[in-house]
């Protein structure tokens, strides 16, 4: 077993009394403790660990400054993928069984590739009235493109909810930095034509979301 | 009918009797494997398990009742019982429709036990669950209800 | 036998649960989320209250008692030696005051961890082979049985652990970032489900992991036995599984992060009450 | 040898609730391991309980009964101190019989 933290303790704690010794580096123990503590399986590898931006940002119990949201959010907006050709819409049918599933991307499965994953929605979201076991860590999708007017996602008048929406789903940081919606597009979990589907979930007039 | 109940529980005390003395040659233990009614554990539907058990189609009735949740938060635990008011119950049974064998549990009672038991199934999906007891006079009684199973975790 | 221990307090609460929901459906005018959300807490709570009684985790406590006073290993001597932090031999009480400093290996270990080590010392077991065994299998399901007969003995009492000691302190800190650490494709940290109040994933309720959540919920209620998959999973395997849906890389078993996050988890818990081993999902 | 069980016999008048938790697999011959091998049938058939010698109930279960079975019933008669024997007989034979007394 390894034992960084408690070497490192020890050796502040050696000579003195325990309850006067200092408290030791705190942000090196817990790198200490990641590296120490982790290892690779399956897909899941401990680069994982490594931070991007937006994941150090918002690592800890206070919020990042406003400018630095703003700054993050900008940045997370400025690298959106948009649809190729402009088709923003998919299946629905196709939508609903990727909001079911919430699985993908754990030392479990085999591979990464988006042909693996799930959407994970209901895991967060209530979408339609039928699934009643929904999680409540998102708000209530229920109705999500009827409570907003979307009666023909193809309309002018849509335009802006279906690029919200898209850009939210592609990457949610663009909206609030520190977000705990992953970044489905962004992170390659999901690619364009599965991200078109959850499109139709939320905002064609037909799908379940909206009866 | 009443034949095969009394070969069952001759069996059954033949197995207890050498079980309590510490013993259970093969034969014993084979003998008891026998008296299991497979074709009713089998079956695929109601009718089917009470043709197994050489019983008459049950009739449903408000002095049988069957105990469980509206909803079972995991499908591998659901709590099952089952009742029945009326004196002479000689067996009670548990069923589940959408498992692909439908007869999940059948108890034996003697006198000294109420007509009242309860245990736990498996539930593949939502469907409707149902107690039957058998009476001495032959009646067959039963009383059904929904359990709804939903799907829990993160499904990851 | 002893009887029903602990199973009134689930009970009790899933009692609490049916008549809070039957008070807050009189004001049920909070559209078809908060109305459809509580109809079905009250058929999960009617579920667990019947799921109270007889918990299989008793299966496993039994085994864990036998295991602790069974002579095993190339030493063939029992764990009944074995400092679990209130002296040797002392299991009343242990639970709740893990994980602890212990002076003997210089380490902050939580009961596992600990029990790794007295199957080393008394027993001559290798602790390090039996971290790397697969949960389940070997001796990794004579821990659990351990898990679950030790956290038995403290079963009602409050959570209480110790914070005197700088490496006690120094493991709160560094938990407490790994807690909030977002990393993996999703971006997900312990905070993602655990940082906040009244929130489920599906169906399941997430104790707020930042503050103590209550009596016999969160840190209090493992180990505990599964429903899902029928296995009894001691603190050790909850984390690990957390860690897997959290798309993290392997959390290392009895590892530094994994008990630093069980000090942050049982320190915030002070006060609560254990109910180990529960009955979950 | 399988697990011992856990048997629960509390008499309150003429009624003893008799609660019983077994130890077993209950495996169903329907699930796949991780290698997509059928995992075989392995379960519980015969349950049977008596009274102070006397069976006074006794059960066949099918392999959809949860794992670690869980089952309870109400008996008459039983006074404190009488005692409560629980056996089981699963699909390959294998027995364990467990003893309680009545509290």
């Amino acid at each position: 077993m390894n034992n960084k933290i408690l070497v490192a303790a020890a050796v502040l704690v050696a000579g003195g009394c325990a309850s006067m010794a200092p408290m030791p580096d705190v942000a090196k123990l817990t790198q200490d403790a990641l590296h120490s503590s982790f290892r690779d399986k399956g897909i899941a590898k401990v680069s994982r660990l490594q931070q991007d931006e937006v994941q150090a940002a918002c690592s800890s119990d206070r919020a990042p400054s406003n400018a630095e949201l703003q700054h993050l959010q900008a940045q997370a907006l400025a690298s959106m993928h948009w649809p190729t050709g402009g088709v923003y819409l998919g299946d629905w049918k196709a939508g609903e069984k990727l909001a079911q599933n919430g699985r993908g991307m754990t030392w479990n499965d085999k591979s990464a590739e988006p042909a693996h994953n799930g959407g994970s929605c209901y895991n967060c979201h209530q979408l339609t009235k039928s699934e009643i076991s929904f999680g409540t860590i998102g708000p209530s999708l229920y109705h999500y493109g009827k409570l907003r007017g979307v009666s023909d996602p193809y309309s002018p008048q849509s335009a802006p909810i279906v690029q919200y929406t898209w850009a939210k789903l592609w990457n949610a940081k663009a909206y609030g930095a520190c977000s705990n919606m992953p970044r489905f597009g962004h992170e390659g979990i999901l690619d364009e034509h599965q991200i078109r589907d959850l499109m139709a979930l939320l905002l064609d007039p037909k799908s379940p979301v909206n009866q | 009918m009443t034949d095969r109940r009394e070969m069952l529980q001759r069996c059954a005390s033949v197995a207890t009797m050498l079980m309590a003395a510490g013993l259970l040659p093969a034969t014993a233990r084979a003998q008891a494997a026998a008296a299991f009614n497979s074709a009713a554990f089998e079956a695929k539907n109601m009718a089917d398990v009470m043709k197994a058990l050489g019983a008459s189609a049950p009739a449903p009735s408000s002095d049988v009742s069957v105990h469980g949740p509206d909803i079972a938060e995991n499908g591998a635990v659901v709590p099952l019982g089952a009742a029945c008011t009326l004196p002479g119950v000689k067996r009670l049974l548990l069923l589940v429709e959408k498992n692909p064998n439908t007869l999940s549990a059948m108890f034996e009672l003697s006198e000294a036990v109420e007509p009242n038991i309860a245990t736990r199934v498996k539930m593949g999906q939502s469907s409707n669950v149902f107690a039957v007891a058998m009476l001495a006079d032959g009646r067959v009684l039963f009383a059904q209800k929904e359990i709804k199973v939903t799907l829990g975790g993160c499904g990851g | 036998m002893k009887a029903q221990r602990g199973l009134g307090g689930a009970a009790l609460r899933a009692l609490a649960a049916v008549l809070a929901a039957a008070v807050c459906s009189v004001a049920w005018a909070q559209g078809t989320q908060a109305t459809q959300a509580k109809s079905t807490a009250d058929g999960i709570a009617e579920y667990r209250a019947m799921l109270a009684d007889g918990n299989p985790a008793e299966l496993f406590e039994a085994k864990g008692e036998a295991l602790w006073k069974t002579a095993r290993g190339p030493k063939h001597a029992t764990l009944q030696a074995c400092d679990l932090g209130k002296g040797p031999g002392v299991v009343k009480g242990a639970f709740v005051e893990l994980p602890r400093y212990f002076a003997d290996t210089g380490r902050v270990q939580d009961l596992e961890s600990r029990l790794l080590s007295c199957m080393q010392t008394l027993q001559g077991f290798n602790a390090a082979e039996i971290a790397a065994t697969p949960f389940g299998k070997g001796e990794q399901a004579g821990i659990d049985a351990l898990t679950a007969w030790i956290s038995s003995e403290s079963r009602g009492m409050k959570m209480n652990l110790p914070q005197s000691d700088v490496h006690e302190k120094a493991a709160y800190e560094v938990g407490k970032r790994l807690f909030f650490f977002r990393g993996g494709p999703m971006d997900f940290s312990c905070a993602t489900c655990h940082g906040a109040d009244g929130k489920r994933v599906r169906l399941q309720d997430l104790p707020n992991l930042t503050k103590n959540p209550g009596d016999g919920i969160g840190f209090a209620a493992w180990p505990a036995y599964r429903v899902s998959n029928g296995q009894l999973w001691s603190m050790q395997h909850r984390l690990n599984d957390c860690y897997r849906q959290q798309r993290f890389p392997y959390p290392g078993y009895a590892s530094d992060a994994t008990i630093a996050l069980s000090v942050y988890m049982g320190v915030n818990a002070h006060g609560a009450e254990s109910i180990a081993p529960a009955l979950k999902r | 040898m399988p697990d011992p069980m856990r048997i629960r016999a509390q008499a309150a008048g003429d009624k003893t609730t008799v609660r019983v938790l077994m130890a077993h697999e209950m495996e169903t011959g329907l699930r796949k391991d991780a290698s997509g091998k059928l995992v075989p049938a392995w379960y519980i058939q015969h349950v049977s309980a008596k009274l102070n010698g006397k069976v006074v109930m006794s059960a066949q279960w099918g392999p959809s009964v949860a794992k670690n079975p869980f089952t309870q019933f109400v008996v008459h008669g039983a006074k404190p101190g009488d005692k409560v024997s629980i056996t089981w007989i699963d699909n390959r034979n294998e027995t364990r019989t467990d003893e309680a007394t009545v509290s």
